[in-house]
């Protein structure tokens, strides 16, 4: 028993190391709020709090999805568009229809299962086939909802609106939705296959297992933490708009980065996505506070995030 | 004409006072969702050209603008805002990314107490003063008189503009309804210009080959790039609707190319319009919740005034000062003409 | 089922009762089986019979087909013909791929590690283990078991069921996946392939050790190894495997290492051993090509050492002990304490990561380091660079020719180019990594043969093996433990027995990993 | 040359999608076919010199890929015809549009390699310092691109693009480097396995940094080329990132590194211009044309996957039973420092 509880107790180094990435970007996403902070007391209140962080919460849920592709070895240069489609399809036919848009949306999940197993089926690279989806979410978005417009449901509209007393309510979704990815991805069997495939797929056959199985999981769970993604944002904007996540596609990668993720699969960080997540989201909140003049300011976002990564490098020296 | 500014400087000193007696100058913040495009970087130059010497003549305590990074991306621009609430301004105007996904966050700002301000986009809030261009007469001004130009008859190109924006749609219907009124006119090809030379440069290009001789091609503001698709093509440059940029009016000018052609886009003024409507709300004039303001046309008699004055990267823009705006609000309210606002000069 | 059976030692399914150990109920039979890919025949007809009880010995020259032959066994892959039955049902109908049914009892130890980098040692057991694992608390069953059979297995291992596989040593790697092989609820054949090429001899004598009481209850087991006199000390029967078949088939009782070797190959020198070429006393007055001074690192204490020009050094100890970061600091000198003079050449042991570039031809892989040093200008000269490819693969004979791809070559000729790769290259300093690891008697001696002639035309070598018998061929041999230098014996001074006596000496603790 | 050997070919399928597209351009309009091929091409060599520096990066193996090419486009488009402008001379104007590429794609190299970040995110940054660059420059820009060099751009003898011949050279110029120069090889093997190139002598750094820089030059190249042949604008070279990769990877590149295929990017680009064209043509909206294209690049994917792309690539595709040997290629790189 013992032997067990000690090196839980103090963490071995290649937890740590394993672990640093997650901790610099907390480190910088605590010395942001600092910042903000000291410009604007009123960000440390529940409603500042709110106002920062609402934005974040299906930048971050998005990231999740992205990790899910991440821990197989695959990358989805398609999610952006395909939380705008879920925009565009929440604010149309979840509206008129409830039934037909939930079916919608449960179609469009599988549609990423699909994905999946034609990737794998046909061994094409994942980066240039969710590519080439994306192109096909954002031409279905534009076909349903050529002009941005809609609203969105009732439920969802409240949801967005929901302010609940000494809590900042973008917390509640963030979280949850970690904690859903963490058992599923960490603790879990499925989260053991997805794993596994992106670490050593041949150990994976060997064991009787199928690989083609764990990719169709991934993609599924990707798909629905993406539907997830867009309802949050749908509850956000008020309505659809295909092209209004367009950015999040690179984001996401960067947010899986910043939270310890790899390009090679086999490692699930849910609780570093979320700090890389709002790390990214906080980087706006802070170019605005600070009189960063309008033609630097991408300048100023490049640098931050190569400083938060060489924060990395640095701590990883020192580990090593 | 051109010190207009100065005149409205020094008039706008005794609202100042009231102002100061009500307590503290104002805080204006403009929060434009992109900023990768001549026009979008005219207007964000003008404004903050506008409110530096508003600051300094005291009009307003300070400004803040905030463009969101990247792409056109209305998340993006949803935090910008969000983080410009917690500064507390007096007022907020929006060059809105996407007219809808703004919404929740406007009626945020609202009931924060923020005058808000939105540009250049429809948008349907109740809350919110929409200040805008008609899109119906940037339509017509495209087409009407670049058709007249090919005498109503012969073959056209439609070059869209950014498909799936609000604007277009309305656009490309008053497009539609003008070539109705002209039997003659044959339209051979339908392509996505997106009201950016470059792309409706390779737009055109691609379909050139395929269709026959054209006489025209109606855009919404890039004729440069579609009179640069025929160039490369080895063609006569038709009757195009150009840029209201000093590159496209220069182009025009040099090439001598009168078949027709204008140059017509949305105004880059508009920014500095809302400054003043922002400034006018906070002392609780009465201002209509929507106005329309002029677009900018260039037909070729003023082609060579303009041409002489705009960089080539820099759009044409009405030098709005506070008295022309509140002789446009008046205008808008009594149904009159819409003001003509001078041409500015390069001294201006 | 589940859980308790983990606890305790497998059980062959149908064991006889009170039956002697080793029946003669056969668990595997493979009859007349064959097996191509494209053009390579890797088995040409293997008939082959593993008991109940037994540990059968299969040895084999590099490429002979015995990894082969164990993945039909295993179920992983169809043969072409022939019929494998196990437990008396016909098993070699039906698609590839571990079938659930037939081949449960059957598991194998890979020769490449088949475990997840960058799951822990519990998740990994689950994937191979989970018919036998409870759906909840799965990972607490797994960890348990795992850690239980390991402490069995190899006392002092140093792992913790917590710990992903990524951050273990090549010798826990190995341990983890022997014992994820032999954690199942019913085992009737346990395949072990090339086991001990990376463990320390402490824990090769516990795995044997532990073989034996498996074998007691009646489970079958099949041993691969190219260590000859490990297989004939531990199992009951040799198989010798060549080109694709079975050739003989005898009791190891009766055997000797060199009945096994002249079985093997056609022309086994008698010379194995002891037939030294060194230039004795030469050693002090050769020029310093490289040498570290006092150089203390993350697993290494005040280490000094020197190598002359011509000179083989060799670096010796138990695995882990300090070797492979003196390969790493003369490899890459960054810091002022080590000195190198002159190019270097480095040849990995762990080939799969290290040294094959798995899209190319053995041509291109052979090459690409000499490619600089032939090339004019940063341009190649491809006549030249055909020579030179010619030259080493007739030099050592690699099975294939130039043409074959890299990744169809068995695991002992990938190693001969990587090898050849290195010495092609004008390099005046060769570091080798343990690496012959794997790698069959011929090719060994051909490889010794070698290193020996390059350093007589004044090449210097650094050679750390893992095998203590290799270090014969050296001039001079530091030996390691815990990061220092604990002798230096140079000439005559070198054997096998010297060298474990100082590996071994002072402390009994050496095993520890850290 | 035998059927069966050409639809091996990784690069073949571009070209036919290609050809395809032009059949039915011509089966629509019924004319000009001969000046649609001639006018894509004086429009695909714009997309072919980013594609090429994109496909050297994705040569350099696993999670290589350059995202600044678009800024980088938009920047040395300003850049160039500044120079130009305030100089008199095109070529200046050129060399300093490959400058600024340069220098952006040097932020990358350093941050790739100093301070070991995911090329994709070291090249998001850098290119956020590009559009920095971008807009500084465009504020109040008055300069005009040479009017010799467009006219240049736009020659078209017997209708073949002056542009396309120089840029088939370049080309030919980066298969000879690929096949014959040790760069070219060690690139290729950094490619195939990081760790055994440098373990085989090779200095990966080196080729790193060099193949980013190469990158970074050839998109400096196109913005510059773009600017003479459109105008400089700040979204100049927005489109180009996404069509850079997809053009690579349907040109027959591996994705996961280690073999280019230079041809396949002429190929997939013109299968890029002409489809432009055919949407246009028919007057399809936006959205079609995105259905469109996905779903082409999409067919063209799962056509050609499974074969010859899969026999060299990477460790999950790999069907045969020795695989330790790429598996862990992938997976043993995955401590960044
Ligand atoms: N922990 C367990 N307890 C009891 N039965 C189990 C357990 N795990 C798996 N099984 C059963 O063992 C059989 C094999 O299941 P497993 O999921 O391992 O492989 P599979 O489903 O055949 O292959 P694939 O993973 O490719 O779908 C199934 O019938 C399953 O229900
Ligand atoms: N997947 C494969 N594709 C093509 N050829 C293969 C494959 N696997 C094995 N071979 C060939 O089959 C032959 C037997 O290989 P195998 O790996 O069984 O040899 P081995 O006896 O295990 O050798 P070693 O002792 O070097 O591990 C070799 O010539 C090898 O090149
Ligand atoms: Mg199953
Ligand atoms: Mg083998």
């Amino acid at each position: 028993m013992s032997e067990t509880l000690v090196p839980a107790l103090l963490p071995s180094r290649a937890r740590m190391r394993r672990t640093a990435p997650a901790v610099v970007s907390a480190v910088a996403m605590i010395a942001m709020i600092a910042v903000c902070a000291s410009l604007q007391p009123d960000v440390l209140s529940v409603s500042g709090l709110s106002l920062v962080l609402s934005a974040t919460v299906p930048l971050v849920i998005a990231a999740q999805a992205q990790m899910t592709l991440m821990a197989v070895g695959d990358i989805d240069l398609g999610i952006g568009n395909f939380v705008g489609l879920i925009t565009v399809i929440t604010a149309t036919k979840l509206v008129t229809d409830p039934l037909v848009g939930g079916l919608i949306l449960l179609g469009l999940v599988a549609s990423y299962a699909v994905l999946g197993v034609l990737i794998h089926l046909r061994k094409v690279p994942s980066l240039i086939a969710t590519l080439g989806a994306s192109f096909v979410w954002l031409g279905l978005g534009m076909f349903v909802l050529p002009t941005p417009g809609g609203t969105t449901p009732e439920w969802l509209a409240a949801f967005g609106m929901w302010q609940p007393a000494g809590f900042p309510a973008p917390l509640l979704p963030i979280l949850l939705v970690a904690a859903l990815v963490y058992l599923l991805s960490a603790r879990s069997t499925l989260g053991v296959r997805m794993r596994a495939l992106g670490s050593n797929p041949v150990a994976l056959e060997r064991a009787g297992l199928r690989p083609l199985a764990s990719r169709a999981i991934a993609y599924t769970a990707a798909g629905a933490l993406g539907v997830l993604s867009g309802l949050v944002l749908a509850s956000q904007t008020g309505g659809g708009d295909v092209s209004s996540a367009s950015s999040y596609t690179l984001m996401t990668v960067a947010a899986v980065i910043l939270g310890g993720g790899s390009f090679y699969g086999g490692s699930a960080v849910p609780w570093g996505v979320v700090i890389g997540g709002v790390t990214l989201g906080l980087v706006s909140v802070v170019l605005s506070l600070l009189d960063v003049p309008t033609n630097m300011q991408s300048a100023v976002q490049g640098v931050i995030v190569l400083a938060v990564l060489a924060g990395r490098v640095l701590v990883g020296k020192v580990l090593r | 004409a051109g010190c207009g500014a100065d005149d409205s400087g020094t008039s706008g000193t005794s609202d100042t006072a009231a102002a100061q007696t009500a307590g503290e100058k104002p805080f204006i913040a403009l929060s434009n969702g992109f900023i990768g495009n001549g026009w979008r970087q005219t207007m964000i130059a003008k404004f903050e050209e506008a409110a530096g010497k508003a600051q300094a003549d005291g009009l307003i305590s300070k400004y803040k603008v905030v463009n969101a990074p990247g792409e056109n991306s209305a998340t993006e621009q949803v935090a910008q805002i969000k983080s410009l609430l917690l500064q507390k301004p007096d007022a907020l105007l929006i060059d809105p990314a996407s007219p809808t996904a703004l919404k929740p966050v406007i009626q945020q700002a609202c009931s924060a107490g923020v005058t808000v301000v939105v540009f250049d986009s429809a948008i349907d809030s109740e809350c919110a003063y929409v200040l805008q261009n008609s899109f119906v007469d940037w339509a017509t001004y495209a087409a009407k008189p670049l058709l007249e130009g090919i005498g109503g008859k012969g073959n056209v190109i439609v070059s869209r503009g950014v498909v799936g924006s609000q604007p277009e749609a309305e656009m490309l219907e008053t497009t539609k309804k003008i070539l109705g009124e002209y039997p003659g006119v044959k339209t051979v090809a339908t392509v996505n210009g997106m009201c950016d030379g470059a792309t409706a440069q390779k737009a055109v290009l691609g379909v050139l080959s395929s269709v026959p001789k054209v006489d025209g091609v109606v855009g919404c503001g890039d004729g440069y790039g579609v009179a640069q698709a025929f160039t490369t093509a080895g063609k006569p440059v038709p009757a195009v609707t150009f840029e209201t940029n000093g590159r496209a009016l220069n182009y025009w000018k040099d090439n001598k190319i009168d078949n027709g052609s204008v140059a017509v886009m949305s105004d880059p003024g508009q920014s500095v319009a809302a400054l003043w409507q922002a400034l006018d709300l906070l002392e609780k004039r009465d201002i209509p919740k929507q106005m329309t303001f002029p677009i900018v046309l260039v037909e070729q008699k003023d082609r060579d005034t303009w041409a002489s004055i705009l960089k080539p990267d820099e759009y044409a823009a009405w030098p709005w000062t506070r008295e022309l705006f509140r002789e446009q609000v008046k205008a808008v309210q009594t149904g009159g003409a819409p003001v003509q606002p001078p041409i500015p000069t390069a001294a201006g | 089922m589940h859980v308790d059976n983990f606890a305790a030692k497998p059980h062959a399914a149908s064991r006889k009762e009170g039956g002697r150990p080793s029946g003669q109920r056969p668990v595997v039979i493979a009859r007349g089986v064959t097996k191509t890919y494209g053009r390579t025949r890797a088995l040409t007809g293997v008939d082959l019979e593993v008991r109940a009880g037994e540990v059968l010995g299969l040895v084999g020259h590099n490429g002979a087909g015995k990894s082969t032959l164990m993945r039909v066994l295993a179920g992983l892959e169809a043969c072409d013909e022939g019929t494998v039955t196990v437990c008396g049902r016909d098993a070699s109908s039906g698609e590839a791929g571990p079938r659930a049914g037939d081949f449960r009892g059957v598991r194998m130890a890979y020769q490449e590690t088949s475990l997840c980098p960058d799951l822990t040692i519990a998740e990994n057991i689950w994937v191979s283990s989970r018919h036998c694992l409870p759906r909840m608390g799965w990972r607490r069953a797994a960890g348990n078991g795992a850690r239980r059979r390991l402490d069995e297995m190899f006392p002092g291992h140093g792992v913790t069921p917590g710990d992903r596989v990524e951050d273990l040593s090549l010798a826990q790697r190995q341990m983890v996946e022997i014992v994820r092989a032999s954690l199942v609820d019913r085992l009737d054949l346990l395949i072990l392939d090339e086991p001990t090429e990376s463990l320390g001899p402490d824990a090769a004598r516990s795995l044997y050790d532990y073989v034996r009481t498996l074998t007691a209850d009646g489970v079958a087991v099949l041993l691969i190894s190219h260590r000859i006199r490990e297989v004939l000390s531990v199992a009951d029967r040799v198989a010798v495997l060549r080109d694709g078949a079975v050739i003989a088939e005898r009791p190891a009782s009766g055997l000797g290492e060199h009945d096994v070797l002249a079985l093997m190959g056609a022309e086994v020198a008698a010379k194995t051993e002891n037939e030294r070429v060194t230039a004795e006393g030469a050693a002090g007055d050769r020029p310093v090509l490289a040498e570290m001074r006092g150089t203390t690192a993350p697993g290494l204490r005040d280490v000094s050492l020197q190598v002359g020009v011509g000179e083989v050094v060799g670096l010796a100890g138990l695995a882990g002990q300090g070797q492979q970061e003196v390969l790493e600091r003369l490899w890459r000198p960054v810091r002022r304490d080590t000195k190198v003079r002159g190019t270097r050449a480095y040849v990995p042991g762990d080939r799969q990561r290290s040294g094959v570039l798995p899209l190319w031809s053995v041509a291109e892989n052979l090459v690409v380091s000499a490619m600089r040093g032939i090339a004019r200008r940063g341009l190649r000269r491809p006549a030249e660079e055909r020579a030179v490819v010619r030259d080493w693969v007739e030099r050592l004979a690699i099975r294939g020719g130039p043409d074959a791809a890299m990744t169809d070559l068995s695991g002992g000729n990938q190693q001969k180019v990587i090898v050849a790769r290195a010495f092609a290259s004008a390099a005046d300093l060769v570091l080798l990594d343990d690496p012959f690891r794997g790698v069959d008697v011929h090719t060994k001696t051909d490889l010794y043969g070698l290193i020996r002639q390059e350093a007589a035309q004044g090449r210097s070598v650094v050679w750390y093996s893992s095998e203590n018998a290799e270090m014969a061929h050296c001039d001079r041999v530091y030996v390691f433990r815990a990061g220092r230098v604990v002798a230096e014996l140079t000439g005559a001074e070198i054997s096998e027995e010297r060298i474990i006596a100082v590996s071994f000496a002072e402390s009994d603790g050496a095993q520890n990993h850290e | 040359m035998n059927i069966r050997a050409l639809v091996a070919r990784p690069w073949i399928w571009g070209f036919a999608a290609a050809a395809l597209v032009w059949l039915m351009i011509l089966a629509i309009s019924g004319q000009g076919g001969g000046q649609t091929v001639s006018l894509a091409l004086s429009l695909a060599p714009y997309l072919v010199i980013v594609g090429l520096g994109q496909m050297l990066v994705v040569t350099a193996g696993p999670g290589n890929i350059d995202v600044s090419v678009a800024p980088i486009i938009s920047l040395a488009g300003f850049v160039s015809v500044l120079a130009a402008f305030s100089t008199g001379s095109a070529t200046v104007g050129v060399l300093a549009g490959v400058g600024a590429g340069l220098v952006i794609a040097a932020i990358s190299t350093v941050a790739i390699l100093g301070l070991s970040v995911p090329p994709i995110i070291a090249t998001l940054a850098a290119g956020l310092i590009a559009s920095s660059g971008t807009l500084s420059l465009a504020n109040g820009f008055s300069a005009v691109p040479d009017p010799g060099l467009r006219s240049l751009l736009n020659l078209r003898p017997a209708g073949i693009p002056v542009l396309a011949v120089a840029i088939v050279v370049v080309t030919v110029l980066v298969i000879a480097l690929l096949r014959g120069t040790t760069y070219g090889r060690s690139l290729i093997a950094v490619g195939q396995n990081r760790r055994a190139a440098e373990r085989a002598g090779i200095p990966v750094a080196r080729i790193i940094a060099v193949t980013y820089l190469a990158s970074g030059a050839l998109a400096g190249l196109t913005g510059a080329l773009l600017a003479a042949y459109i105008a400089p604008s700040a979204d100049l070279g927005t489109r180009y990132l996404l069509d850079s990769v997809a053009v690579v990877v349907i040109g027959g590149t591996l994705i996961s590194g280690g073999r280019a295929v230079p041809v396949g990017v002429w190929g997939a680009a013109l299968f890029f211009i002409l489809l432009d064209g055919l949407v246009n043509l028919v007057g399809w909206s936006s959205a079609a044309q995105n259905i469109l294209k996905g779903g082409l690049v999409l067919l063209v994917l799962f056509l050609a996957g499974g074969g010859d792309r899969v026999a060299g690539a990477p460790s999950r595709f790999r069907r045969r039973p020795r695989p330790a040997a790429v598996t862990t290629t992938t997976t043993g790189e995955n401590t960044h420092g």
